[in-house]
This record gives C-alpha cells, sequence and structure tokens, in this order.
C-alpha cells in the first residue's frame, strides 16, 4: 500500500513551468529515495507534497486523503516531518526552542519524551552538546544535525528529508544510516532526496529519479543498484 | 466698477493640526459676510464671491495659496490664516502683489510689528493684547506670580508682554516648558520651589495651546500649598478643563455669553439654529473680519483699489461681536475689548463657564506699537 | 551623446522612455503650457522633489540604508539659505555663503550617520535616525533668535530671481517675463545636472559595489571591498545631494521653517515616492516625484468636484470631502503598495521583458 | 606560504580553533578534515578574516596578516569559497561574476571609489567573467537572478566568484556539498587545472573521502579544534584517530 | 551545558537612574513625588508600548499605523464615559469602575477588531518587508486618524478620569495623583499577563521562529498565520487599552493623540531590546524617570533626554537591555 501518491503532479514557480507530471509512489513501511540531477525538480517536489507550493493540475494523497489544496499546517498535522534544503533552523532560537517547537505535543523541554531525547542524543551528540546554544552557530554539519533530529523528535508517519547527509561527517552518516534502519522498523515511512549515491544504495528499498520535472524511473532499489547502465543514463554516474 | 464680483480668498487650515480652529473661522467669515450684507451677499450691486482655500497649516503652502490666489483667481483682498508661522509667511506676497491681507485669527505680536507692511490689516488680536489684558485682570497689589507657559515664540512673547503690564504684582519666577510636554510633575516642583518663602496671594499664571492639560500642576502640589491657578481664556473644548477651579480669573478674548450687543446676538441665534451650539473663540474673529471688510467697501462704495481700501480702513470702526473694534493707524491692528472672567460652575455646560467680571476696554489697555512705519 | 548623458542607464522599456520624456518636456515647458502661478509652484515643487528622491535613492534603494533622517540634510540646505538670506542681506554672496555651510554641516553629520550606520543594526538604525531627525527639527524650533523658529524665516533673495524683477514688460507666449520665471529656470537646470549627476554614480563601478554591499554586506568584504569607505561615502554623497534640493526649495519659496523641509510628512512622503517609482532605479524618482507632487496638489481640487458629484449621498460627500484629501492620500499609500510592490519603472521594465 | 602559528579562538569557554600551527605551500592541495563541529570553518574564518583570533598570527608570504580587514586579506592574496552559499542574491549571475572580477582589477580601492567612469565602459570585465561562466558551464544562465537558481548552480557559483579573484590562495568549503555526481566532476575538474599551476596555494576543506583521496597531497585533521595528525592521505586516513574520531565505528566507509 | 544565569544587571538600572538623582534634587519630598510620578508614568508609557512589543518586538512588523489602535482607544472611551457620565461623575468608586471598565473593554474590542482588519488589508501583504511595512502602516494610520475625524470631529475632546480618580493624595510629604496609582495597577497586570503568556507557553517562541521562516514553522504543524493574527488583534486591543489609559491622563484627545507618542514608544522598545515584556517595562520606567527628573532639573534638556537615554543605553549594550528577538 502507497502511504503517499502524487499522480501527474504539475507545478508552477510563478511564470516557470516546473513539474511536468509527476508520479510518485511511497509504499508504507518502505525508504524511498528520489535521485536525480541539479534543478531536476526533486526540491520541488518535496516542497508541492507539503503544500509550500501548489499542484496546477494533478494530485497528492496521503494516507487515502486528497492533500492537494491542503495548507502546509494542516498536511504537517497529518503526520508528516519534513526538513527542508536549507535545514530550516531557526537561528535565533536555541538548541533546545528548535528541539522544543518541533516536539509539537510539549509544551517546554521537561515535557519531551525523555527516552526518546536520549535516543536522539546518542545518534547526533551535537544536539546535547550545544543544547542552550543559539542554533545560528553552529557549524554546518551540526546544524544538518539539529534539522534531522528535530524531525525525528515525535514519532510521525512520514518522514521527508531533502538530503539528509549533506555537510556531514562519515561517522555522522553511519550514526544516520543506523537511526534510519531503527525508524523503518518503528513502522515509519521515509522519503528522501538524495546525491550521495553511497548513501542511497545502502538504505532504500524503493527508488526514483527524476528529470526535467518528471519521474523518470521507478523500481526497487536492488534492481536500480544492480543496473549500472541504469545508472550511468540515468544519472550520468561513470561507476 | 458695479457688478463685477468682488473677490475674496479666504485661505485657513482646513485641514492639519489646526483644522478646528480654522473651520471656526470660516464659518464666522461667511455668517459674517452674511450678517453685513443682510443677507444679500452684496455691496454697492457688486457679488461678493468668496474663495476658499486650505493651507493645511503649512506655511509654504499658505505662501503660494496667496500668490495664486491674487493672481490666478484675480482676488481683490484675501483673509487667512490660523497659523501664525503660516500667516507671517504669507505677508510679504501681499507686499509684492500690492493687495490687501486681514489676518485672522493668527495672533504673534510680529504680524503687526517688525515683519508688518502696509498691506496688513488684523482684526484678531494679537498677543500682548492678550497677555495685558490677563495682567490686568491678575494685577493686584501682594500677590506673587510664576509664570507657566510653552517654550516657544507664542510662549515667550506672551510672557513678556504680561510681565511688562504687571504694576502691583510681582513676578517671583518663570518656567518654559517644552510644547510636547504631558507629565506637569516636575514643573510643579520647580514651582513650588519658586515660591518658597514668599507671603501673599500666590498665583500661577499659565499659557499654553495644545492636548495637555497644564492645569494639572494643581493637583501636584499647589493646592495643598495654597497656590492658586490662573490663565486666560481658550475655545471650549479646554474650556472644560477650567471646570474644577471655580472662582479662577482671567481674561477671554470671546466667550458667546459675555458681549451684550446685538451683533453677538445675532451671532449666537444664528449659530444656534444652523450649528446647534454655541459659537466658539474664533467665529467670533472670522465674523469680525468679515464686517471689517464689508464696513471698508460699503465706504468705498464698492471700489476694491487697494490704496482707496487702505485708507480708508485706517482709523476705521467697525461693529463685532465684541462690539466696536478699530484699526488703528499706525500698524492696522485692530483695537479692541477683552474680558475679565471669573470661572462658575453650571452643570447646564460641560466646561467652566466664563462669567463677565469687567469688560476690559481698549482705552484701559496700552498696546504697544511695534512696527516700524 | 545622449546614452553618455544618461550614463548607459537606458530605460529600458519604450513606455517609461515616453513617459520620462513626457515629464522632461512638461517640465521644461511648464510655464508656457501650464499658465498660472499654482501650476508654476507645482512644477518647482516637482523638480525639487525629483532631487531629493534620487538622493535618497541613492541611500536606500543602492545602498540599502534606512535613514529618517535624511529630510534633515534637506532641512539643513533650506536653513542654509534662509539664515544666510536673512542675516546677510538679499545678494548672491550669501547664498553661496549659505550653501556651502549647508553643505559643510552636512557633510560632517552625514560622515557621523554613515559610519554609525554600520555600529548597530539596520532597524535600530532606522530608530536611531528617527529619533534624531525628530530631535533635530526640535532643534530647529527651539534655537529661535537663528532659525526663526516655528514661525520660520521669510527673506528675500537677489533681485533677478524674484517675482517682482521684470526683464521685458512685453509677456512672452503670455507668460510674464520675470524674476520667478528665471528662479523656475534656474531650479530646472539644476535638477536636471544634479539628476544626472546622481546617474552617472550609480552606474559607475562605485554603484555597482553599493548594490553588491545591499545585497550582502559580507560577501562584498569578503571579496575584496571595504564596506565602511563605501556606505560612508554613499551617506556622505546622498547627504549633499538632499542639501542641494534643500537650498533650490528655499531659494524657490523664499521662506523656510521646521514644517517646511524638516517634517517627518516630507520624510514619509520621500520613502513613498521612491516604492511608488521603483527603488534603485533613480528614474523612479523622477516619474515618481512627479506623479506624487502633482497627485498630491491637485487631491482636494479633484475631490471638490467628487463630493458635489456624490451631494446625493450624505456619507459619500462627507468622505469625498476636500477636507478629507488626507484619507485619499493614505489610501494611496495603500494602494501603492499593493499595486506596485516593485515600483513603476520596475512594473513597466517587466512588461517591456515580457 | 601560508603559516597560521597558535591560531586560537575560544567562544565563551568553548575553545573552537586550539592553537592550530601549520604552514601550507604553493603547489600543494591540503584536505582538512575532521568531525563536524571540529573547527574546520572556523579555522578558515580565522585565516580570512571573518574572526578575529583570540591568540596566535596568520602570515602570508612571511607577511603578517593578523589585523587586517577580510577585504585587505583578500588584496593581499586569500580567496575563499562558502560552506553555506553567500552570494548576492538578487542580482544575475553575470553581475555576481563581474564584481568579484572588478575587486581584483587594477586596486579595487581606486576603481571602487571611481564615482564618474561608467561601467559599461568596462568591457574588460566582461569579459573575463564571461569566460569564468563558461568554464562552469553557467553561461546560458547569465542574466537569471542568482536566487532561482537551483541549489547545484549557486555552489558553482559560489566557486566562480573564488576563482574571479585570481588569489594565490584558494580555500575551498565542501564545494561539492548538495551537488550530484554529474556534476560534482565541472568543480572538481576545476580544482585540478589549478593544481597545476605550481604557484597555487589550495586548502580544501571535504568530507567526501573518495574525492580527499583523489586529489589531497596532505591531509590534516582537526577534533575539537585541536589538530591532531598531518600528513601523507594514505598514512592519515589510516590512523587510528581519523578511524574512530571521524570515520566512526564502522570502518568498512575507509577501506 | 549548563543553561543561561539570570541577567539581572538591567534591573539595576531603575534604582541607580533613581539614587543618582537624589542628591541632585535636593529635597526628600521632591525626590520621591518626582520618583513615583516618574515611575507611574513609566507604567502608563509600558501600557501603551505593551502592544507595540508585540507587533514590532516579537512579529517584527514595524507598525508606525500603532497610533490609530491608541487613538480609536482614547475617542472610544469619550463616547462611553459621556454616556455614562452619571456613573463616572458620580462620587463612588464602584459607579465609577462600573463606567470605567466598560469603556476600557470597549476600547479593547473595538481596537482588536479594527486590529483584525489592519492586519488583513494592510499588514498582511507585506510580513517580512519593513519599508514596505513602514509604507502601508502610515498609509493606514492616515486613513484611520481622517475616519476618527469623520466620526468624533476634528476638535480635542475632553475625556475626565472618573471622580474617584481625580485628585491627589499624600505621601511622606509627596503628592501622588490617584490616577496614576490605578495606571500602576492595571500596567501591572498587563505586565503580568503578557510575561505569563509569554514565558509559560510556547506563544513566544512560534512567533520568533515564525518570523525568521515561517514556512518552516508551517511545516512544523502550526497555523501561523492564526496565530500572527491573534497576536496582532492582542497587540491592537492593548494599544487600544493604553490610548484610554494615555487619554484619561492627558484628560483630553486629539486625533492625533497615537501619533504623537509614536516615536516614544519606539525609544522604549529599542532600549528594552526587542520582544523582551521586561525590557519594555524597564524602558518604560526609565523614559518615565528621566522625564522627570531632567523637567525638574533641566527643562532645556528634557526635550532630548530621550535621545540620550537611548544612546547611552544602546553603547552598553547595542541590542536593548534585554533582546529576544535578534534582529
Ligand atoms: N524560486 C524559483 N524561481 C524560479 N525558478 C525556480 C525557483 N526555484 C527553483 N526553480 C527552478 O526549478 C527547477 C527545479 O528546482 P529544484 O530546486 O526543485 O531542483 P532540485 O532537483 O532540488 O535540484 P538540487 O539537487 O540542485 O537541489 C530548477 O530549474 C530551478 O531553477
Ligand atoms: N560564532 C560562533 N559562536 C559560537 N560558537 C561558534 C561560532 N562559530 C562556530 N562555533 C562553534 O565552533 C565549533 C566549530 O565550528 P565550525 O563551523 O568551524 O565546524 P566545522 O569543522 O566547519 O564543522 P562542519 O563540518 O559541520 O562544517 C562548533 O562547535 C560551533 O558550534
Ligand atoms: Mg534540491
Ligand atoms: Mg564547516
Amino acid at each position: 500500500m502507497n502511504l503517499l501518491e502524487l499522480s501527474g503532479v504539475h507545478t508552477h514557480i510563478g511564470a516557470y513551468h516546473i513539474l511536468h507530471g509527476v508520479d510518485l509512489a511511497v509504499p508504507k513501511g518502505q525508504l524511498t529515495m528520489l535521485l536525480g540531477r541539479n534543478g531536476a525538480g526533486k526540491t520541488t517536489t518535496l516542497r508541492t507534497v507539503m503544500g509550500l507550493w501548489h499542484a496546477s493540475q494533478g494530485s497528492v494523497r496521503f494516507a487515502d486523503k486528497d492533500i492537494t489544496q491542503m495548507q502546509t499546517p494542516q498536511i504537517a498535522g497529518l503526520g508528516i516531518a519534513y526538513v527542508p534544503e536549507n535545514m530550516g533552523i531557526f537561528a535565533d532560537l536555541t538548541v533546545k526552542e528548535n528541539m522544543v517547537l518541533a516536539a509539537r505535543s510539549a509544551k517546554n523541554a521537561s515535557q519531551m519524551d525523555d527516552a526518546r531525547l536520549k535516543w536522539i542524543f546518542k545518534l547526533f551528540p551535537a544536539v546535547e552538546k550545544f543544547w542552550n546554544h543559539p542554533a545560528g552557530k553552529l557549524s554546518g554539519g551540526q546544524k544538518q544535525m539539529l534539522a534531522v533530529a528535530r524531525a525525528i523528535v515525535e514519532p510521525r508517519e512520514l518522514l521527508i528529508i531533502d538530503e539528509p547527509s549533506k555537510g556531514l561527517a562519515p561517522a555522522i552518516i553511519n550514526n544516520m544510516i543506523d537511526a534510519f534502519d531503527e525508524l523503518k522498523r518503528s513502522g515509519v515511512t521515509i522519503l528522501l532526496v538524495e546525491q550521495n549515491i553511497n548513501f542511497a544504495q545502502r538504505l532504500g528499498d524503493t527508488v526514483a529519479v527524476m528529470d526535467n520535472g518528471r519521474v523518470v524511473h521507478s523500481g526497487s532499489m536492488a534492481a536500480f543498484s544492480a543496473d549500472a547502465q541504469l545508472q550511468q543514463s540515468l544519472l550520468g554516474l561513470a561507476l | 466698477q458695479s457688478g463685477k464680483d468682488i473677490r475674496i480668498a479666504h485661505i485657513y487650515s482646513n485641514t492639519g493640526p489646526l483644522e478646528a480652529y480654522g473651520k471656526q473661522t470660516a464659518i464666522g467669515f461667511n455668517l459674517g459676510l452674511e450678517y453685513a450684507t443682510e443677507g444679500t451677499m452684496t455691496v454697492n450691486g457688486r457679488k461678493i464671491v468668496v474663495m476658499e482655500k486650505d493651507d493645511q497649516g503649512k506655511p509654504d503652502v499658505a505662501k503660494s495659496l496667496l500668490a495664486a490666489a491674487y493672481s490666478d483667481d484675480k482676488a481683490d483682498l484675501a483673509v487667512g490664516t490660523s497659523s501664525s508661522g503660516a500667516a507671517l509667511a504669507m505677508l510679504p506676497v501681499a507686499e509684492e502683489y500690492k493687495k490687501l491681507l486681514v489676518v485672522e485669527p493668527a495672533v504673534a505680536d510680529s504680524i503687526t510689528g517688525d515683519k508688518w507692511n502696509k498691506y496688513i490689516f488684523r482684526t484678531a488680536r494679537n498677543s500682548s493684547q492678550d497677555a495685558i489684558s490677563n495682567a490686568v485682570a491678575q494685577d493686584k497689589d501682594g500677590t506673587s506670580i510664576v509664570l507657566l507657559a510653552q517654550d516657544n515664540a507664542f510662549g515667550r512673547d506672551g510672557m513678556t508682554a504680561f510681565k511688562e503690564s504687571l504694576k502691583k504684582a510681582k513676578v517671583v519666577g518663570e518656567e518654559y516648558l517644552p510644547p510636547a510636554t504631558t507629565d506637569f510633575t516636575a514643573a510643579a516642583q520647580r514651582i513650588l520651589d519658586k515660591f518658597k518663602g514668599q507671603g501673599g496671594r500666590k498665583v500661577v499664571y499659565i499659557v499654553w495651546a495644545g492636548a495637555a492639560n497644564p492645569f494639572k500642576v494643581s493637583d501636584l502640589g499647589l493646592k495643598s500649598n495654597g497656590i492658586e491657578i490662573a490663565g486666560g481664556g481658550n475655545i471650549l473644548p479646554a474650556l472644560v478643563n477650567y471646570k474644577p477651579f471655580p472662582g479662577m480669573e482671567g481674561s477671554i478674548y470671546y466667550y458667546f455669553g459675555i458681549p451684550k450687543n446685538p451683533v453677538n446676538e445675532w451671532l449666537v441665534s444664528n449659530h444656534y439654529k444652523k450649528y446647534k451650539a454655541p459659537p466658539d473663540f474664533f467665529t467670533a474673529g472670522g465674523f469680525a473680519a468679515a464686517t471689517a471688510i464689508v464696513t471698508a467697501l460699503k465706504k468705498t462704495g464698492g471700489d476694491t483699489t487697494t490704496n482707496k481700501l487702505i485708507s480708508t480702513m485706517e482709523g476705521m470702526s467697525f461693529e463685532t461681536p465684541k462690539g466696536k473694534m478699530t484699526f488703528r493707524k499706525e500698524d492696522h491692528q485692530a483695537m479692541q475689548s477683552m474680558y475679565h472672567f471669573k470661572i462658575k460652575v453650571d452643570p447646564a455646560f460641560a466646561w467652566g463657564v466664563p462669567e463677565l467680571v469687567h469688560e476690559i476696554k481698549p482705552e484701559e489697555m496700552n498696546i504697544p506699537i511695534r512696527n516700524k512705519r | 551623446m545622449l546614452k553618455r548623458l544618461l550614463s548607459h542607464d537606458s530605460p529600458r522599456s519604450h513606455l517609461l522612455a515616453m513617459l520620462l520624456i513626457t515629464v522632461v518636456l512638461g517640465l521644461a515647458f511648464a510655464p508656457f503650457i501650464f499658465p498660472g502661478v499654482k501650476a508654476l509652484s507645482v512644477a518647482a515643487k516637482v523638480l525639487v522633489f525629483i532631487v531629493l528622491v534620487a538622493s535618497f535613492d541613492l541611500l536606500l534603494g543602492y545602498t540599502g540604508i534606512v535613514s529618517f533622517a535624511h529630510t534633515m540634510f534637506f532641512g539643513i540646505g533650506a536653513y542654509g539659505i534662509a539664515i544666510a538670506a536673512t542675516r546677510l542681506g538679499a545678494g548672491w554672496g550669501a547664498m553661496l555663503v549659505g550653501l556651502g555651510g549647508a553643505l559643510v554641516v552636512s557633510l560632517v553629520l552625514s560622515f557621523a550617520v554613515g559610519l554609525f550606520s554600520l555600529r548597530v543594526r539596520a532597524i535600530f538604525f532606522a530608530m536611531i535616525t528617527l529619533a534624531v531627525a525628530s530631535a533635530f527639527q526640535t532643534l530647529a524650533s527651539q534655537l529661535s533668535d537663528i532659525t526663526g523658529g516655528e514661525d520660520g524665516l521669510t527673506f528675500k533673495l537677489p533681485e533677478l530671481i524674484s517675482p517682482s524683477f521684470e526683464f521685458s514688460d512685453e509677456p512672452f507666449l503670455g507668460v510674464s517675463l520675470d524674476g520667478r520665471l528665471l528662479c523656475y529656470y534656474f531650479l530646472f537646470v539644476a535638477a536636471v545636472v544634479l539628476v544626472l549627476a546622481m546617474l552617472r554614480i550609480v552606474n559607475s563601478p562605485f554603484g555597482r559595489v553599493l548594490q553588491a554591499i545591499r545585497e550582502n554586506e559580507f560577501r562584498a568584504e569578503a571579496i575584496g571591498y571595504r564596506v565602511v569607505v563605501y556606505r560612508t561615502t554613499a551617506a556622505v554623497l546622498s547627504a549633499l545631494f538632499a542639501t542641494l534640493a534643500g537650498a533650490m526649495l528655499a531659494i524657490w519659496l523664499r521662506y523656510n521653517g521646521p514644517d517646511t523641509s524638516l517634517s517627518f510628512e516630507i520624510m514619509v512622503d520621500v520613502l513613498l515616492i521612491v516604492v511608488i517609482g521603483g527603488m534603485g532605479t533613480i528614474y523612479g524618482a523622477v516619474i515618481g516625484a512627479t506623479l506624487f507632487v502633482i497627485a498630491q496638489s491637485y487631491l482636494q481640487d479633484l475631490l471638490k468636484l467628487g463630493s458635489s458629484a456624490a451631494s446625493d449621498l450624505p456619507w459619500l460627500s462627507a468622505l469625498l470631502s476636500p477636507d478629507r484629501w488626507l484619507l485619499w492620500l493614505g489610501v494611496l499609500f495603500v494602494l501603492s503598495v499593493y499595486y506596485f510592490p516593485t515600483g513603476i519603472v520596475g512594473r513597466l521594465r517587466t512588461r517591456a521583458l515580457g | 606560504m601560508l603559516e597560521t602559528k597558535d591560531l586560537t579562538i575560544r567562544f565563551g569557554g568553548h575553545v573552537a580553533v586550539n592553537a592550530v600551527s601549520c604552514a601550507f605551500a604553493p603547489g600543494t592541495l591540503t584536505a582538512i578534515v575532521g568531525p563536524n563541529g571540529a573547527g574546520k570553518t572556523t579555522y578558515f574564518n580565522l585565516i580570512s578574516g571573518q574572526l578575529k583570533a583570540s591568540a596566535g598570527t596568520v602570515s602570508l608570504d612571511g607577511k603578517s596578516l593578523s589585523g587586517m580587514s577580510p577585504s585587505a586579506r583578500t588584496h593581499a592574496g586569500l580567496g575563499r569559497a562558502f560552506q553555506l552559499t553567500n552570494l548576492f542574491p538578487n542580482l544575475t549571475v553575470l553581475e555576481n561574476v563581474r564584481l568579484a572580477v572588478q575587486a581584483t582589477r587594477a586596486g579595487a580601492h581606486r576603481h571602487g571609489l571611481n564615482l564618474w567612469s561608467i561601467w559599461s565602459d568596462h568591457r574588460a570585465l566582461t569579459r573575463r567573467a564571461d569566460e569564468l561562466l563558461a568554464q562552469i558551464n553557467l553561461k546560458a544562465k547569465e542574466h537569471a537572478t542568482v536566487a532561482s537558481l537551483p541549489h547545484g548552480d549557486q555552489r558553482k557559483l559560489e566557486v566562480a566568484l573564488l576563482m574571479a579573484l585570481e588569489p594565490k590562495v584558494f580555500m575551498f568549503d565542501e564545494p561539492t556539498a548538495g551537488m550530484n555526481a554529474a556534476e560534482a566532476p565541472v568543480i572538481l575538474d576545476l580544482i585540478r587545472q589549478l593544481k597545476k599551476d605550481k604557484s597555487k596555494t589550495i586548502l580544501l576543506v571535504e568530507h567526501k573521502m573518495d574525492v580527499v583521496r583523489e586529489l589531497a597531497d596532505r591531509i590534516i585533521v582537526l577534533h575539537n579544534g585541536t589538530l591532531v595528525a598531518d600528513g601523507d592521505p594514505a598514512e592519515v586516513i589510516a590512523s587510528p584517530v581519523v578511524q574512530e574520531a571521524y570515520l566512526g565505528v564502522a570502518p568498512k566507509e575507509a577501506a | 551545558m549548563k543553561g543561561m544565569d539570570f541577567d539581572w544587571k538591567p534591573l539595576l538600572l531603575v534604582p541607580v537612574l533613581a539614587l543618582i538623582a537624589l542628591p541632585l534634587t535636593g529635597s526628600f519630598s521632591t525626590w520621591l513625588t518626582l520618583t513615583i510620578a516618574g515611575l507611574a508614568m513609566g507604567m502608563i508609557i509600558f501600557i501603551i508600548a505593551s502592544g507595540l512589543t508585540l507587533v514590532f518586538g516579537l512579529m517584527d512588523v514595524l507598525n508606525f499605523g500603532h497610533g490609530v489602535f491608541i487613538a480609536l482607544g482614547a475617542y472610544m472611551a469619550t463616547t462611553v464615559l459621556g454616556g455614562l457620565s452619571d456613573w463616572s461623575t458620580a462620587d463612588a468608586l464602584g459607579r465609577n469602575l462600573m463606567a470605567l471598565v466598560p469603556a476600557l473593554v470597549i476600547a479593547m474590542v473595538a481596537a482588536g477588531a479594527l486590529g483584525l482588519l489592519f492586519e488583513r488589508f494592510i499588514v498582511r501583504p507585506v510580513y517580512g518587508q519593513h519599508l514596505k511595512q513602514i509604507l502601508i502602516t502610515m498609509g493606514g494610520m492616515i486613513i484611520g486618524e481622517e475616519l476618527i475625524k469623520v466620526i468624533w470631529g476634528p476638535a480635542q475632546l475632553p475625556l475626565l478620569p472618573p471622580t474617584a480618580m481625580a485628585g491627589t493624595v499624600f505621601w511622606l510629604g509627596a503628592a501622588i495623583e490617584k490616577y496614576r496609582l490605578f495606571a500602576v495597577a492595571v500596567g501591572l497586570v498587563v505586565f503580568g499577563g503578557m510575561a505569563w503568556t509569554l514565558s509559560r507557553t510556547k506563544v513566544g517562541l512560534l512567533i520568533r521562529a515564525g518570523v525568521q521562516d515561517r514556512e518552516m514553522v508551517e511545516s512544523l504543524g502550526y497555523r501561523i498565520r492564526r496565530l500572527f493574527i491573534g497576536i496582532f488583534v492582542v497587540g491592537s486591543a492593548l494599544a487600544g487599552l493604553g490610548g484610554v489609559m494615555w487619554g484619561l491622563f492627558q484628560q483630553s484627545v486629539v486625533p492625533q493623540i497615537g501619533a504623537q507618542v509614536n516615536v516614544l514608544l519606539f525609544i522604549v522598545i529599542i532600549i528594552g531590546g526587542l520582544g523582551s515584556t521586561g525590557g519594555a517595562l524597564i524602558g518604560a520606567l526609565l523614559v518615565g524617570l528621566m522625564a522627570n527628573y531632567s523637567g525638574f532639573l533641566l527643562p532645556k534638556l528634557a526635550l532630548f533626554s530621550n535621545i540620550l537615554l537611548m544612546v547611552g543605553i544602546l553603547l552598553w549594550r547595542p541590542q536593548g537591555v534585554y533582546p529576544v528577538a535578534n534582529r
């Protein structure tokens, strides 16, 4: 069953026609990788799902609900966590405050789920270390960690992350892979945009490749990994 | 001559901070014309046409409006305006165009003082008249006075004239506050200090224009120290602040209930009829400007030649709601009565009612001539 | 040749070019096309505002400094002429002394402002200049011995540019050839020269760096531009041009007072004109100032027509009453922000592209 | 020769860069690696003057740079691209590059404060900018505003601005982060080209170990602000400190 | 890492200023009068400024039209108190309050309702764009002021405090207007309510986050739109309350009443640090005290005392005393 389904989605930004009929299915409980060249429209697709831009044509369905015309807060309220390309860190707020905001059900830091926080601290030590610091002062990679940590501070049905591994040291990437595995096991559905093909291959169950505002390939990650020629033609990878 | 319209430009603050004043003047002026022409709006067969113009209280606008009125609109003479700054800026224009300007209701002394030229007449009172009449009202033996005024030309000029004409009372201090002052605590404390060691009757004389209520100094420790408050008259909404001070004395330019003459009776009854309210300060002023002009025109037989008008008006007397006024030959300032009043509380009125104590006739005030002819 | 005069910054839209030509021709022949004292006053005010607004655009549109103290420099220019003419009499020498003195004062003050603008954050800077400007206005009305206080100064200028001077008894094309006309053309030439000079400055390498600083100060410094130097220079230049505009105003009005050249109202008008005209375009100042000043000057007359037409509907005629012209000016503010987010120039240029 | 001596910065109690002494010779590409928050970007900021050192000095060819503003350091020959894209968002691609070119030409001070010459007379600047755009495949978008570019193109432009400065020292901070495998080579090629010029010093912060392995002549490792390893790439990568602190518990990645 | 220690230094500013003034004023009772009046005045200023702390300090809307709400509040009060004049002029506190409380409430409701319209038609298109905010809110202010003139006329209207609040009480030789005591009480309620809401709930955090990155806050599932509307309405209602308090203090209202205090309010908020309720209170108290001390010692200087105060504070703390929002 598909938790998220886009069919024939067209999106315009101002006068520009960016998405030309995107069909994308994210199966429940699996990790889907969305790949593609720079400018293929991956970010635009994610933003369209979140209602940050609205599709001019086609439909977006989440858990059998049509969310095409819904407003962003409503969509997020259905149980979607989203990490945008620019990470969306609130630079003037402390790390703690960033986390409190992400935890919708908690009124303040003391109401957050301790066990889950501990788990997050283990994955991303920087989050704990800089708990009371303004998030704007974090290093590039630390910000990325905070962004992902925010997305998993409470259980959500679907996790959408635009380039989670960008700027992270290999050790942290390993942590993150473990984390995604763990989340998957607990039943969370995940949709990632990724450029790091190693990372993608190690984690992905299914894969979709975009080019020029369309999904040009989709299928299982195993098959995609095995087919070097396909990778070459779709992503320009010289393996 | 006969048949051609007499064109009068009336420039006033129809908008801007002095809008309320300007509107009163305009109403008064039109009523005045109606009264003086007995409703015909003609003099000697010439129709009077009034062109109303809004200077927004801005001197630069007033100046170019007046120039445009004289030249584009071919005004024969002009009346204006509410703000002293704007009126001062208009004076040289009258001189350039060699046409008459009747100043109403701007009060600055320098309009008929060092900035004056022969084309300028003023029906409004000037600061000296205000101050001197108030001095007459306050001037008693054994009284010590502290002056409280806004720190601007209006406040300082008024106080200087006031001081100069005191004979018996003694000024023991002067306080000038920023015009935007809203909290008078500090001023009250300074005033208390100034009265230290003074015996006899103690009075704070206040000259103020603006939204804040300077009479509050009374509550801030003055009343409890036996110090009285005094101030000149003002427009009706401001007289509300006088209500808590029954018995307070001062002098006022106009209050509709004071002058007893047919002109005022006509004004009050017609104003009530039209506007369901009594005429105020500036209504009377506008009215006087109109009667002055019509009186002059009647004398010249409708001739609007500037020099003819000037020679007619110099020394001319005319009837106004305040009784007879006379343009003094030297500086063209209208000499007029002022009214020494005492505040009475009357539940029928929202404001403190000024009751006439004594009409201060022009002869009782020695108004200095400040222009150089 | 024309291209060089315009510093190669062509209007980039036919409609805009035509508008500009209309404005320039209209102003050049204003005394003959629109006879009358009022029309000439409006045209002169347009000239002054074009220079003033363009100088503000240099600061805001090109450098990204939001300052509410710009009218302060405008006022300094006007007071320079006014005080000198009052004290030294109606001579050309007095005017030059006044202008020179004003420029020096502005230079010093704007230098301080420019340096200060780097020390604090943008909003704080804006608020501080707001406070400083209001303090300066208070100061001007307090120092009544020098500035004439709230009443201001009325003064005389050399005969040649005064209305009473007539250099020909015969009117030419129905317009009397007097000092006022000469004064107008004096302002016209000054405005043309100053606007072309500013156009040149913003299109110089210096001007481009200013834009870079506005966009991303941090990176501009990183690629090798001394932000302090550029910002301060821009602040000083813009203040000097504003001072000149102030002098033009005083010369035209032969009057100056705190409300005439220092009021916050003027500051807001200038801001509005920059935005309606199109920020960072200089041409926007020309178009915006022309439209705005004309609208402001004739709004009341227009409303007079409107309210007499609507006299059957009491509430409408109350709103359309000329007394409430400011109401419609406010509506103009709101609508122009709604409908000209990139200004008239921006809009015309996008149209020309699309 | 770029040299830092005991370069240190503290933020409150936190020492982000701790007494780092290191020299970088022309003709070498030094990769700087280390965990997130190790102080790599901060180290760059100290060298290029964006941050003021709490202690220590920076010098270039024996001349001390300490106390100089970032712009002065740029004129002295340091060039810097940023980790988080940092451009002039509402100017066009061409103008972005042209501004950088202008900054280097004939003493930016004189040129920049030139209020009177006309921009479009500076054809040479435009020509140079065009060349650079051609090198990074962005010529086609030269009139687009930077804000509308996709992330990958912005990264490329970031590098183009650095190239335009023609510095003696190039500092790249994760130049290919967020770029896909097809585009990243454009940047890497540029760096390879640069390496050929033996007068240039190149510093590269990068988390992608394959890139580091291929390009670096030397690796230094920062950890908690301290320099913990320095030397030949293969050796450094194999060293236990890197294996543990940087690559993490799963050393298969390093192999 | 340990949490931040509470920053107590700014709290000392008020007592320090008062102590400096003590020897200068000469007499104790004078000093006491000035100090109490100054503090009370500060409280009134705080009430007017409180709405702007939310709107400008937290939401980052440079609202030059804030004065309209002040004016509307004051004018509503003239109407209500005028209508209930029997009660407000009765010599009984209970009756007086029965007139005053509805006046306050109606003023707040009216200002809040206007705030709703203002947010929708004036502010919404320009979130995040300071220049346009200045212009469009100025436009809104002009429109509002003109409409007030249409409804209530251009003239000054009296607005007298109810009888029980007129007059003076004496304490240790210091004269204290009763009305100021009432204002202090109202100010404390406003301060307490705001401080509690902002520190105990996520509202403050959400607004600050929303100003920085609205899309992200929405992506986290919060209806920032509604929150912003709500805060704007509350800010406007507080301005309405402030308008009544200010009008009663001045004892009269003019249509320009709001515009007159605009600059002062901005100064208070900048001194306080953007977005800080406590900072705004300190700023307001300092302004109130400074005005009275300088008015007593050097009246000429009183004109510039606010600016000097602001510059002094900014030299010490360039972000104001308690910056919450970092802009
Ligand atoms: N605000 C915008 N205005 C105009 N065009 C835009 C805007 N944002 C994105 N685009 C265009 O939309 C296209 C798709 O962009 P998008 O950001 O979705 O690509 P992407 O696949 O996420 O690329 P990357 O891997 O570089 O992040 C690009 O061609 C880009 O130029
Ligand atoms: N301005 C600052 N104020 C306070 N702390 C800072 C500041 N800048 C950086 N830091 C801290 O210094 C440390 C080093 O940061 P830096 O950005 O140099 O890391 P980095 O090595 O570049 O990491 P990454 O690989 O994630 O980019 C981090 O812990 C960061 O939080
Ligand atoms: Mg993307
Ligand atoms: Mg870094």
